[in-house]
């Protein structure tokens, strides 16, 4: 057991107190969204109550607090990342989708021709494929997919192939679907060796794993807020300083320009060429309290207590159920993270869920937004359990009486 | 697990087990595909018709108990009855499913005579105390109507 | 005196018992971002503690209640603004500006070809100027610009010239510099009169006079969340559901689509296909409780509030300071809203911005990202105040207090 | 309202309403643009040098009374003054503008001996007790900057 207690962050979560059909909620669904502890919510809630301003330009005292806790939040992501630039390298956006969307639409429009070749994955989510598709329709780029193999990793035996062409590789950190941890830091230096530039969903792994940018050597980086003990609304494009500096703007509004004439216009320098519009300003002071209360857990020992947690589900899983209830993604707990994904023999993904809603435990079924993941392995759906910080075992205790009925009822 | 019981009746979980009318038709007189994008449930349904009866009826597609069930109750209920006759089983079965709206804060049981005259269907009554679910049961049933359009409409 | 009562929506709002420099606060800042309602910042609050989830696809418990506060808002919304085709015309975005490149980069992009005139007016704000930039760099668009006359208003004297080869005219509902109300009903008879199509930027309009689009003949609107009560990182696009059933994809990701496979993929149909990622699901709980809100203080009543203290301050204004205060607008308060953008003689708006936050009035100097509108006027900048349902005419009277002292420090 | 005071000094006053050296200089040594893009502040600052002394300096532009008074009375402090000695002006100016971060808590009056080396320029001590508005000051030091780098970087 690692020092970090997930008693201590039950406590600090507000919706683990809620009671659902008589039972108090398992929340197994961090991989779709997380539970905020009280901090973020009282962040939020304190910004709108004492400091609410818009942003920027303000000179009076408020909107410069507004301002104060905007930035602040910026240099507090910038920490968590120990992003090399500080503060100039993030890009608030609203999500990961936008960030990706954001790629592909400034360094991607600006940087790829007919013909260069984006390299996937086939576990990737739709939002590091659909914004690709979309470039290909109006710029002419390939998309190519690194396949997955039959033990749920990347298969990387072909490689040098796949490479050819390739201006830009964008992988996940870690798979939303089956918990695969992605060899990130091999991808980079093979995409380097290559010329080609690497992206990384971090929807993910930073959530759960934690990333170090001043260690890591990648050039693009997306997540959500969200999904790291942070509100909904806001994520975060990064990107290293010298890049950034070249791209163009995206959306077009106010705050991304120096200047704007009846003839033209002059956009701005730094991230804020990227916020168009008021951004996500309460949203920043709850993601600023997010990545606070993360670094007072500690990353390591919070990858570490999933970790431990997966470990046990998995084998319990495979003793309770006899195979019954299989587990799609890799089988050992090194390498990946607390994802399940269940495939219940003769009870659809749907019924799953709704027979565990029973027992309060919240398990997300469907395809996960990563369609091709699941043709690849012909399945139409699968009942996602998730870990998070405050998961317990107690709580993998509840998944397995909640599916033993499911088994049972189904027969 | 009282409420469990009321969606997963024993005759539900027969026809997810073993659907009715499975399979595609050649040449039918409408084909027609529905989707539920929420949860990903896929249907296609084949119908012929001849002298305004439904001669056959069948069925592929994917989806959780409840979409597969219904669609199958569907394919032995309207099978061999005239198009007016399917029309009228629709009609009764969507006012099952939204008995909810009607009586919003609680579901209740549909009162018995709309019971009696489904049959079988009747089983999936306990879907409506279940409101996400009732897209999985009436999915088979608005791409039913589509098809019987299609029939109506055609030449 | 209508029957509304603003010391009921002040006693509401929790910022306004914040104490700046010793005094309470003089909010005249809500053209930038309005104070929201204890009601609004506890559905949030409420959201995160009870009943946070992603939404969609969820069968468990707190995430069919997510869906439902999410869907809620929504419903909420079409209601607000009296939407013909309800729900499925409400597009949720995050904030005027990306609704504005929303409507730039699908619709115009799909119908506009090169020369094509897209008319706005030289009041715009940089959100309804901007994307139609970027897209005529993309597609050749022309932005042609309707003039702004000495009366401050727009000057349609040229109309019939102006609108040749136009195919969609987009204007701002009332303007955020000169509080101009535009004649939107007129604008949307001459645009359909010459086949075009008429958007408006609501942002201001929707939030101080309210819209009814069962009575307006209009095909878009954008507006914000955190102008009209509501939280930040939320806004909202909304058309016609036959143009909305036309238009291609936006941003790509998780959501919007229908099918994802290797070789390509399908959208999703209505408000979804705009939808991509997680949306902003606590932002929409606090839009819903924004615009219940709203509807509980009428916006007839609020907008005829906002016009009496308007009314007020402009004859206070000219009486106290002698022409050494002009208010850069309209001079009437017919046809006007609630904003004041003042020019001090020999004073800097960021002096005077200064000065008045000295006195804890909150006024936002600079461009007010209207530089097109700025030059216009051979303006750099001006101090802004502006009214909020919360405003009373004890503001003025600080207002002018404060500015008092601006004029006397500056000689 | 004793802060306003420290903010707005007379001679702040004096120079924002006169400002000194103002206009353009024909073929200068250095021409560089400045630009605040939070508040819109704009600055051309023109540099003649001959044999290593600003003989002239001339500025254009437009912004509040702190970016004005501060770009006034900085044109008088190194009107004549050699290259090194206007560097040393840049530094010690720049210096008393990042007090702040020094003492981040509550900015204090900087020490005397640093005030007495600035000159005039000492009315602008004030300045540090309104964080947004140091970038107003320090606008025309940094342009200043840039037109130095230029003028020694030249072949
Ligand atoms: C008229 C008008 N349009 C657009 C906007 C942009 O709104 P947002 O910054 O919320 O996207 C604003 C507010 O700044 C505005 O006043
Ligand atoms: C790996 C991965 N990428 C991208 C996303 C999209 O994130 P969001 O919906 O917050 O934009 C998710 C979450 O759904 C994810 O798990």
């Amino acid at each position: 057991m690692s020092s970090f207690d997930p008693r201590r962050v039950r406590v600090d979560t507000p919706m683990l107190s809620r009671v659902v059909k008589g039972r108090r909620l398992t929340y197994l669904d961090s991989a779709s969204s997380s539970l905020p502890p009280r901090t973020v919510i009282e962040a939020i809630d304190r910004y709108y109550s004492l400091h609410h301003a818009n942003v920027h330009r303000g000179v009076y005292t408020t909107a410069n607090e507004a301002t104060e806790i905007f930035e602040g939040a910026r240099a507090g992501v910038a920490h968590f990342l120990n992003a090399p630039g500080g503060s100039d390298e993030v890009v608030f956006t609203h999500g990961t989708t936008e960030s990706m969307n954001l790629l592909a639409r400034s360094w991607g429009a600006a940087n790829l021709r007919a013909g260069d070749v984006v390299l996937v994955s086939q576990m990737e989510h739709h939002a590091n494929i659909v914004p690709w598709f979309q470039l290909r329709e109006t710029h002419g780029i390939e998309v190519r997919f690194i396949p997955v193999g039959e033990d749920f990793r990347l298969d990387l035996s072909g490689i040098d192939d796949l490479m050819r062409g390739v201006r830009l590789v964008s992988v996940t950190g870690m798979s939303n679907v089956l918990g695969t941890i992605n060899p990130v830091a091999a991808l980079a230096r093979v995409a380097h060796e290559h010329g080609a530039l690497i992206a990384v969903d971090g929807a993910q792994s930073v959530a759960h794993l934690g990333t170090d940018l001043s260690a890591l050597d990648i050039d693009f980086l997306a997540f959500s807020g969200h999904k790291m003990l942070g509100p909904t609304g806001i994520g975060v494009f990064w990107t290293r300083r010298e890049i950034l500096a070249d791209m163009p703007p995206f959306l077009g509004g106010g705050g991304m320009i120096r200047d704007v004439r009846e003839d033209g216009y002059t956009p701005a320098t730094g991230p804020t060429r990227f916020e168009a519009g008021t951004p996500p300003i309460a949203e920043a002071a709850g993601l600023g309290a997010a990545v606070r209360y993360l670094e007072s857990l500690g990353m390591d020992a919070l990858a570490a207590h999933e970790r431990e947690l997966t470990a046990d589900a998995l084998t319990r899983l495979a003793q309770e159920f006899d195979g019954r209830v299989r587990v799609i993604g890799p089988a050992t707990p090194e390498q990946r993270g607390g994802v399940l994904s269940l495939d219940v023999e003769g009870v659809h993904p749907h019924d799953v869920a709704q027979i565990l809603d029973q027992y309060g435990v919240c398990v997300r079924p469907g395809h996960h937004c990563a369609k091709p993941l699941m043709r690849r392995f012909g399945l139409a759906a699968t009942a996602r359990a998730s870990f998070g910080p405050y998961s317990l075992t107690a709580d993998t205790d509840v998944l397995i009486e909640a599916l033993g009925e499911a088994v049972k009822l189904f027969g | 697990m009282n409420n469990l019981d009321d969606l997963y009746r024993e005759i539900i979980l027969d026809h997810y087990r073993s659907p009715r009318n499975r399979g595609e038709l050649e040449s039918p007189s409408a084909r027609v595909e529905g989707f539920n994008p929420l949860c990903g449930d896929e249907i296609v349904i084949y119908l012929r018709v001849e002298d305004g009866v439904i001669s056959d009826v069948k069925m592929t597609g994917h989806g959780c108990s409840i979409s597969q069930a219904s669609s199958s109750m569907m394919s032995t209920a309207i099978k061999g009855k005239t198009l007016e006759q399917a029309h009228r089983v629709i009609d009764r079965f969507k006012e099952m499913m939204t008995l909810k709206e009607r009586s919003l804060d609680e579901a209740e049981e549909p009162s018995e005579p709309d019971l009696r005259s489904l049959g079988e269907l009747a089983a999936l009554a306990g879907v409506v105390k279940f409101p996400v679910r009732i897209k999985c049961a009436t999915l088979s049933w608005n791409t039913l109507a589509q098809a019987l359009d299609e029939v109506e409409s055609a030449p």
